[in-house]
């Protein structure tokens, strides 16, 4: 049957507009880097970011380049390399609506969305100045409350437009190895629509084996693939290479000082090479 | 930086928080957490089995299996003991602010983000704030938002909740049904006067505070061999900077 | 860390009481028949059994025996061996509570009790005869409606005492591969215990390979295992041997006479070999 | 049983519902479903390429790797276009019941049950209902008991429903909006007036009923080659009665 197109890293890139609603990978699962500087060189406008659950430095890149115009997140920061310095500045200058969530509040969101139920109900959270902000989070008693009040939070369906991430290997039908990032998974079930670059596209049958299959996305759910070898560089990919340290050191350093992140962005811009997988 | 015989402050720590872990059948710790790391480790270590440890961001001591949300999921379905949160600031109450300080939408200073907590705060049943850094700044009368509640009213579902603070001059209890802390210890150089000094919130404070006690020989030894190797995994950086020791 | 016990399969089956509120597999997926057998020997008495979602071989010679008071299914029969015929006649006859459902319902109340939460809202269902004979479902208007009344179903969660069901393999810290049976996974998350038998405990560790980690149910969520070869049968297990067509047709033709079954469990009663692994 | 020449009304039927199918990009088709699933099996075998088939029980045309739950999640994720719904009874408003005759709690007949019926009907656009039995006795003015409702009130979420009926006599299209079936065609060996006859609700008539078309012949030689060992992969049994083929 007809798998998912399979294109250059530019034109996956081609494939999301300005506007987009799109669900990004954590650090330490699948971000697609590569794309993402695709993203940057087009000055892709108005995203409005989810994060899934915590953003690091493919959000603070997009941020601090005016591709987003808002973000859902648990958290945003570039983790052991401190603060996501485009993030805090454009907060700090009102130029981008942040969504502050909790983790589970994210996964349950997306598990609503692949349920196709509006929303989710959730312990916790109740009393937190979160629910405040979130006029969309809404406050029930518990229908199968006992005895008295039983107030529980409902979190409304993410359902994202997009859901870009990368991961080890596609096969030759288009199913998506992902291991245990089975937050992956949940995303490509919640969007409307997932796009993927993986480090290499391989002449098998993920489905044909009983234990890789319970760790990969069948081609249905996915649109479109992109070979990308070293394709979440600088940040690394679980089970095949590391953190490039420097290059993250670098980034957070720039991140946090405008002329430094706009002398980084115009290294992205003349870096042309990215664009073409090697 | 450590010497074999003198013994480091978060030696300290680690060993303290370990023993305030004893029993517990599954500790899970947070991202960029080390010194909770190290003390659930050696925690575990010191269970002969009994224990197991989550470190989120660890390859060998991460065995969750069905994506990111299952350690929430593990949380709410009572299969964890204890877990770690830290805040921007901490108030008198328990709460924690992980979001920042002045107007949300347009913050004066911004912290990450509440991650699990305003979740994990209600469900683990031992949640251990931990905060090194002990000044007004961090410990304050009030927080500025409240990512995570201390305590909550009769009519809200909540198993857990802060049952201690352990900083970088003292250990404290929290006591959810004052919905306040009572000094326990203060660390090595510290006076329970020093600790008021530095702490923006009020306090029970008992007639005596003893010293936070100081890991024995064979916690040092185990401290210092198998769980700082262990710890090297997760977080190199620190195990190197604390025990000489890399990955 | 101290892993799950290693039980032979009679002491795997001793840990059920009596009265206990069982989840059982699929005849499709992994279903434990010898340790079922063993609570046959034992005439283990009223149990509750929860069927994820659809039961089979396993309820109906339990229902035969004597050992069940009520079962929750989407639906009880033998497949193409045709009904299941001690369930019902169990059901003419009155001796037997069904808690109809439809296999959403119980995937999803099985899903609020791996969250934790108190109930899980669906699509569909509303109409349906199933909601009146439901009276744990409920309905209420979808806070999130736009516009209008949005009537929507909420379903209980579904908290198992005892998940049983059979494995391809344990590794030696008790970490149990089910491969692309995540309905297995969803069984051990929401039961409170977990017991599993194997065709095979090796000496090695699912968790160290990506693929295989993605396809295992983790340690902490297994209370004992047994290790039981070709435990499985006759049902078949995926991906290790197919159905004994010849006994399950002879069992068919058994469940559908009092005199026939009776027979067949004094075969059961005297085959006291099943008891102990190959 | 059937020889090169003479088509089987089993073809017939996996003919015409494998045309009703044209277009879909996702077909999926429960347990137990030979005449659906190979059906589903041929018009994917014509769509080349284009449409995806799940067959829920076989191992070769099931791609699902989410556990039992991921067909019902896929549905409601509007990723279903097709899905084959049967029943104990059928009855002239398009309910199904699968349940059982008399009073649930003690049921003079019962069926095995609703499976995914009162949730899929909902959800996936084309619902094909299928019985091979046309009689009064399976095809009733009234359900016993609705697992699933043919239709429901303009207040409930429903981009999914029954839109046809197949039997081993006769093709009706259903009428959401009627709540209603009307005839049309009818098989070889099948006059309106026999299917009348044979039929416990009422329908409408057109003034003229075709005969159900017949399967041409290349549409037969891909039923009977690459479709037929297929579908034995799944349906040994069926494959072997009907083409004289094993798995």
């Amino acid at each position: 049957m007809t798998g998912p197109a399979i294109l250059d890293i530019a034109d996956l890139g081609a494939r999301i507009p300005d506007g987009t609603h799109l669900a990004i990978a954590p650090d330490y699962s699948g971000c697609a880097m590569a794309v993402i500087r695709t993203l940057l060189r087009r000055r892709i406008s108005d995203l409005r970011l989810v994060a899934v659950p915590t953003a690091g430095f493919q959000a603070d890149m997009l941020i601090g380049a005016g591709c987003v115009t808002q973000i859902e997140a648990a958290a945003v920061s570039l983790g052991e390399y401190g603060p996501a310095g485009r993030f805090n500045a454009a907060l700090r200058t009102g130029k981008l609506a942040m969504r502050d969530a909790t983790c589970p509040a994210i996964h349950a969101g997306l598990q609503a969305a692949e349920k196709g139920i509006p929303f989710m109900p959730l312990r916790g959270i109740i009393g937190s100045d979160l629910v405040a902000q979130r006029p969309d989070w809404k406050l029930i008693d518990n229908p199968y409350g006992s005895q008295g009040r039983d107030p529980i939070l409902l979190v409304p369906a993410i359902t994202p437009e997009i859901a870009l991430f990368h991961a080890p290997a596609a096969d030759r039908d288009g199913n998506v190895f992902i291991g245990v990032r089975r937050e992956l998974m949940l995303m490509a079930h919640a969007a409307r629509r997932t796009l993927v670059s993986v480090e290499r596209i391989v002449d098998t049958d993920f489905l044909a084996d009983e234990a890789r299959a319970g760790a990969t996305i069948p081609a249905l759910y996915v649109e479109a693939i992109a070979q990308a070898p070293r394709g979440a560089d600088p940040v690394g990919l679980f089970g095949a290479y590391g953190a490039n340290e420097a290059a993250l050191g670098a980034y957070a350093q720039a991140s946090r000082d405008d002329g430094a992140f706009a002398a980084w962005l115009a290294g992205v811009d003349a870096d042309a090479s990215q664009t073409v997988p090697a | 930086m450590s010497g074999a015989a003198e013994i480091h402050i978060r030696e300290i720590l680690i060993a303290r928080i370990a023993a305030m872990l004893d029993g517990c059948g599954h500790v899970a710790v947070g991202a960029s957490s080390p010194i909770p790391g190290a003390a659930a480790l050696l925690a575990q270590a010191r269970s002969h089995g009994a224990m197991r440890v989550s470190v989120l961001g660890s390859t060998r001591h991460n065995f969750f299996t069905d994506g990111g949300r299952e350690l929430f999921d593990c949380a709410a379905q009572g299969r964890i003991d204890a877990f770690f949160l830290s805040g921007g600031q901490i108030d008198g109450a328990g709460n924690i602010n992980l979001v920042g300080i002045g107007d949300p939408a347009q913050p004066k200073v911004r912290f990450p983000g509440s991650f699990g907590s305003a979740y994990l705060a209600f469900l683990v049943p031992k949640i251990i704030l931990f905060r090194e850094e002990h000044t007004p700044r961090t410990l304050v009368e009030r927080v500025d938002f409240i990512s995570a509640p201390g305590t909550s009213g009769p009519d809200i579902y909540r198993p857990g909740g802060p049952r201690a603070l352990v900083t970088g001059r003292a250990v404290f209890a929290f006591s959810p049904e004052r919905a306040g802390f009572t000094l326990r210890s203060v660390h090595p150089g510290q006076t329970p006067e020093s600790v008021v000094a530095q702490t923006g919130f009020r306090f029970d404070m008992p007639d005596a505070v003893p010293h936070t006690p100081l890991p024995d020989a064979d916690t040092l030894a185990l401290m210092r061999g198998d769980v700082a190797r262990a710890v090297a995994e997760t977080y190199p950086g620190f195990a190197a900077q604390l025990w000489d020791l890399a990955a």
